[in-house]
């Protein structure tokens, strides 16, 4: 199987939908003409491909960007457009969350939206806290968007041509540090269907409840604790919204324990959703207090002994994990 | 130019329709109790909806804000269905989830009215880029206020309008007020029209009270857009002549300004007009009148029948299948 | 005692930190002349009282209004500045959530930003999702703002001085359901604190954890109840950030069951947070799976029986209740 | 206007540090490997931050953005502790918290530095309030690029500045590129200042490589606004002579363009002119060279020989007590 980077999963993703339907566009500042001239990236060579009539390049404007993917979407379009970095999502979030979300709900469903908003998100850059802010929890909040926060490059591609093909708009969020890993991404044509979690690794003991750049660390957490004879479940949630509670459920009533591992700061996460979901749905099998691992409650510090106290590790986890078995 | 009998008198028929219309919500909201929510309406400014509407073809399109009866009729929406949105009620154009303030009406090309203020353009924008996209010889024109004009999203819109010459209109229908503010205390300038140069698009300034003067400006404009030559400003010069919304007492209007321009109303002015040159007969406006009372009381009478939307259909439409 | 709506309790707080305080000016669309002449909003008379030049009514410009917040108070000013209401936050969100919130941490701790940002919320007004759209999880998820949402006038009164005397930005949201009912109100100065929750009603057998304009539909729930034999605690958080765990875990370890009563949309709401703590902090004490009485996860609609059916009321929450004892 | 020959050296000496220390860090970053996080440097276009900022007082206010090195240098920063803090070490001026993006220098009146591209008006347009309400007789700089031009927040704050006639003075740094678009292809007119008249203040053009010319427009801005006359807002042309951070391969930076304006690099400019004039001889540059050179060796070994931060005090800083 090809080992692509999560951003040439993306790139390939795009590549197949716009040859398949003239109706698919990409916009945003530097999607075409780039600072990168790296393959690693997701929207690298499509101008080449596709030309500027479907590749625009657009002023630093992410109102205007949000907009122009609202308007050319009633009209029937496929916008797939790029907000560079998660904390400029503020300056479009009145285009998305006030019209993308609601217009259709305003005309009575008459109208659709069929747009996807990619964002990069994720600390590890050593960008600061005006680059690296995860706000996943913003947008999973809006009723009329639909999140997408994949974890694996095969994930990316199935579950963005998903994206681009649904009639409603989705947000799309891709952790950055998953650009360069080089992961298995089958080469055929394939939808990876919204709102279906994946157990990314079977067990017994605990549920772990994670998704995007996060899951890495969970995989390792649990290939440790394995050693230790924990077995740990891994639900990757993949969708914030729909979200698959079922699957959520159905491992926590095998574990009944439960650890939600999210990069996001801690107070007001995504966290908080599984937590309150499990408490009313799965309360008869916890058989102990939840554990969150998550991003302290500090802006992401660029100093790099700072940044990685930020980012949840594997260690922490694995300490979580212990506290409740 | 000059502008056939024609357009003339749809003209005046949808301002006609809109001053009764409005009237009538006026009337029903401020005395009879009877519709929930803000009225927010355009008295006095129906000649920029009716002279830039009799400008566009079915298939352009319009974009509009909180003060969108004018414009939507003016484009062509069925009354009734207003009505009934306005009253919140089922049969309404978008089943009673938007009320007065966001009717969409898609079916006549009016996808979106926004009351966020200053959101139309940047939709515009998109909505005009399809367009372009799809080669279309559509234009999309774009209302919106003094007030929105300080809206860091119209900034946006209108660069990039500029940027790609997309077929799209702004509108900028200055009546004096935004809120309890007057164009001085909200805008450095008094002439919007003026920021235009700086998106590389003309500014052009008419009399908001003069339909066919709006009608033309809009007929250029769309040449423009049409030949490939991108957007215009249109600065209309209006007045509101109401409150901001009919709870608004006005207190900082002062009443000799608001009669000024009340002896301005662009519904008589045009209807003198057509007198004058003999293109309508009293008889005509007379007539007009009454056509439009009988579709007004008929839009009331379908409102007033029609059923609320049940509870449970709140869930409903949120997302497309 | 005087009674006064919860805007003329804001009224009194501004004018008395105004007269206390030469730093403190007010800004925002209509706070000057508006187009209420109503004594219950809050910002009547202040312009009479105070004049333009601490009275600024601005051009319609969210982004600048909240700008002007972070530079002035940067400067040593203490800005009290309005967005009219919670949907229109989009607009200023970035210059709140990447500046305000960030820029004392970016500046090592050397700038401090005491502004408030007041805002409107609420359903319950028939002007439909555009206007009515409560995102107080939004700033509840960014460190560095604090959120304060009463639910009585005589605590808005003493939580805003707070706020304008706090040298950190306080996201102040007021319910605009309660601007209009007399409630009762010291004529003296006093402060609340911030990060206190209040028992609005003892009870023993649930506890009700709730904010702003739903309080009263907590109490009327309770008073019903009680004429069934059922006792309920109601926690009013009155401020969101900080959250005050101690009120909350104390009142869960008396009464062993929870309910969170929240206006905003259910999914990704605050009421996830309160869930989480209590399931990591007081699982032990938990005696019945949690329950959330919220709004339903769609936009608020304009139709009077639509937006009714929005807004949570007392027999869901009885209901709720029942489910759970 | 004559220009002190003090002015003169203090804008040459500026310009030099910048240089020397931004070419420092090209090494550290680009060679060495030493730097984390991205590195932004603004080779070039020193003209403009050392030309307005030798038009302030201690006591006048800058904002910048991503591309800050040479304004705060240039307003006075020490450079031991911006090395520091570019190294994300404890004793940088932000204790490492900002790193080379949002370094807040206070002390210097250089109290915000945003990364978000248009952040930095609204913010000044705060600060300079702050100087009208209290009655300083301070002003305002805002630093930004021909790419944020294109953010709502900038028109946002222009509108306001002009509106309330605010002690503040946008300078656009033109320099042809926002990322890798070209202006040509993110803004649909060539001058941005033809944006000014629409917000009612001046809008002037300066040679953005000529430090003197700069100085010369701000020091009339500076005069209007303590004047009670408003903002004044200064586009100088300049060129973005490396890529727009280090990891850029400047592939669609046309070679020559780059080799046409490295000609006209307003370092050697001035000294020429400051030579030829008689203000400084060859020995008196030599002399910055070496001052300057001493300057970010010994910058460098304090950032080196300071620690990090210990992880834990990341927590610290977010509110105050
Ligand atoms: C983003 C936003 N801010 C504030 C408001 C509240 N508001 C509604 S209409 C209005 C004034 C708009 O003035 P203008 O654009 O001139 O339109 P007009 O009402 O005069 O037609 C304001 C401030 C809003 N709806 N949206
Ligand atoms: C709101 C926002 N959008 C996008 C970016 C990414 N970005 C950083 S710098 C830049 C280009 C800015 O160009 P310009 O304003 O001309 O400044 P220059 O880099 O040329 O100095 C972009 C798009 C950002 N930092 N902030
Ligand atoms: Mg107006
Ligand atoms: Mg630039």
């Amino acid at each position: 199987m090809q080992k692509l980077g999560m951003g040439q999963a993306v790139n390939q993703a795009l590549r197949e939908e716009m040859h398949r339907d003239p109706n698919v566009f990409i916009a945003g500042e530097g999607v075409g003409v780039s600072i990168h001239l790296n393959p690693m990236f997701p929207t690298h060579g499509l101008l080449e491909e596709f030309g500027p009539s479907r590749i625009k390049d657009t002023p630093v404007s992410e109102a205007a960007i949000a907009g122009l993917a609202v308007g050319a979407a009633e009209a029937g379009l496929r916008p797939v457009v790029e907000i560079m970095f998660n904390p400029f999502f503020t300056l479009a979030s009145d285009m998305i969350v006030n019209h993308a979300a609601k217009l259709r709900y305003l005309s009575g469903g008459k109208s659709a939206f069929p747009l996807v908003v990619r964002m990069k998100s994720g600390a590890g850059i050593g960008a600061g806290c005006q680059h690296s802010h995860n706000l996943e929890a913003w947008v999973a909040h809006c009723p009329g968007l639909k999140v997408v926060m994949p974890a694996t490059a095969a994930d990316a591609k199935g579950l963005l041509k998903s994206a681009i093909r649904d009639d409603n708009p989705v947000i799309f969020i891709e952790h950055m540090g998953l650009y360069f890993a080089p992961m298995p991404v089958p080469e055929e044509e394939y939808l990876t269907p919204m709102g279906q979690a994946e157990i990314k690794r079977p067990g017994t003991d605990v549920t772990v409840v994670t998704w995007s750049g996060m899951l890495g660390v969970a995989m390792a957490a649990a290939e440790k604790l394995a050693q230790e004879g924990v077995q740990v479940e891994i639900v990757d949630l993949r969708t914030l919204v729909p979200l698959d509670k079922e699957t959520i459920l159905a491992s926590v009533a095998k574990t009944g324990r439960l650890v939600v591992l999210h990069e996001a700061t801690r107070t007001g996460g995504f966290g908080g959703e599984i937590a309150a979901v499990v408490m009313e749905e799965g309360f008869r099998h916890l058989k102990a207090p939840l554990r969150r691992v998550t991003g302290p409650d500090i802006p992401v510090p660029a100093s790099p002994p700072q940044e990685r106290f930020y980012i949840p590790n594997d260690e922490q986890l694995i300490m979580a994990i212990k506290e409740i078995i | 130019m000059t502008i056939s009998a024609e357009k003339m008198k749809e003209m005046l028929w949808t301002m006609v329709l809109s001053r009764r219309f409005e009237d009538e919500l006026m009337d029903l909201c401020k005395i009879q109790g009877k519709i929930p929510g803000m009225m927010i309406l355009a008295t006095g400014q129906e000649a920029v909806g009716s002279g830039a509407c009799a400008a566009l073809e079915p298939e352009d399109v319009i974009i509009t804000n909180h003060r969108s009866h004018n414009h939507l009729l003016a484009k062509g929406a069925n009354p009734n269905v207003l009505m009934a949105e306005i009253f919140c009620k089922r049969t309404g154009c978008n089943k009673g989830k938007s009320g007065t303030l966001h009717m969409a009406v898609p079916e006549i090309n009016a996808p979106c009215t926004s009351t966020v203020v200053g959101a139309g353009p940047p939709i515009a924008v998109g909505r005009a880029f399809a367009q372009q996209y799809k080669g279309e010889k559509r234009v999309t024109v774009c209302f919106f206020g003094d007030g929105a004009a300080a809206e860091g999203s119209v900034h946006e819109a209108m660069n990039l309008a500029g940027l790609w010459r997309l077929p799209v209109i702004f509108i900028c229908e200055n009546n004096v007020y935004a809120g309890a503010q007057r164009l001085e205390e909200h805008a450095p300038v008094l002439n919007l029209a003026d920021r235009a140069a700086g998106y590389a698009m003309p500014g052009v300034i008419v009399d908001g009270n003069d339909a066919p003067a709006v009608y033309q400006a809009v007929v250029e404009a769309k040449q423009r857009a049409l030949s490939g030559d991108g957007p215009t400003f249109i600065e209309c010069k209006t007045y509101r002549c109401r409150g901001h919304g009919e709870a608004d007492p006005q207190h900082y209007q002062p009443k000799d300004e608001i009669s000024a321009w009340q002896e301005k109303c662009p519904v008589p002015r045009l209807r003198d007009t057509l007198q004058a040159q003999g293109v309508i007969t009293a008889a005509d406006f007379q007539d007009m009148e009454n056509r439009a009372a009988a579709m007004v009381r008929e839009a009331v009478r379908f409102a007033e029948d029609s059923p609320y939307p049940s509870p449970e259909e709140a869930l409903e439409d949120v997302f497309a299948e």
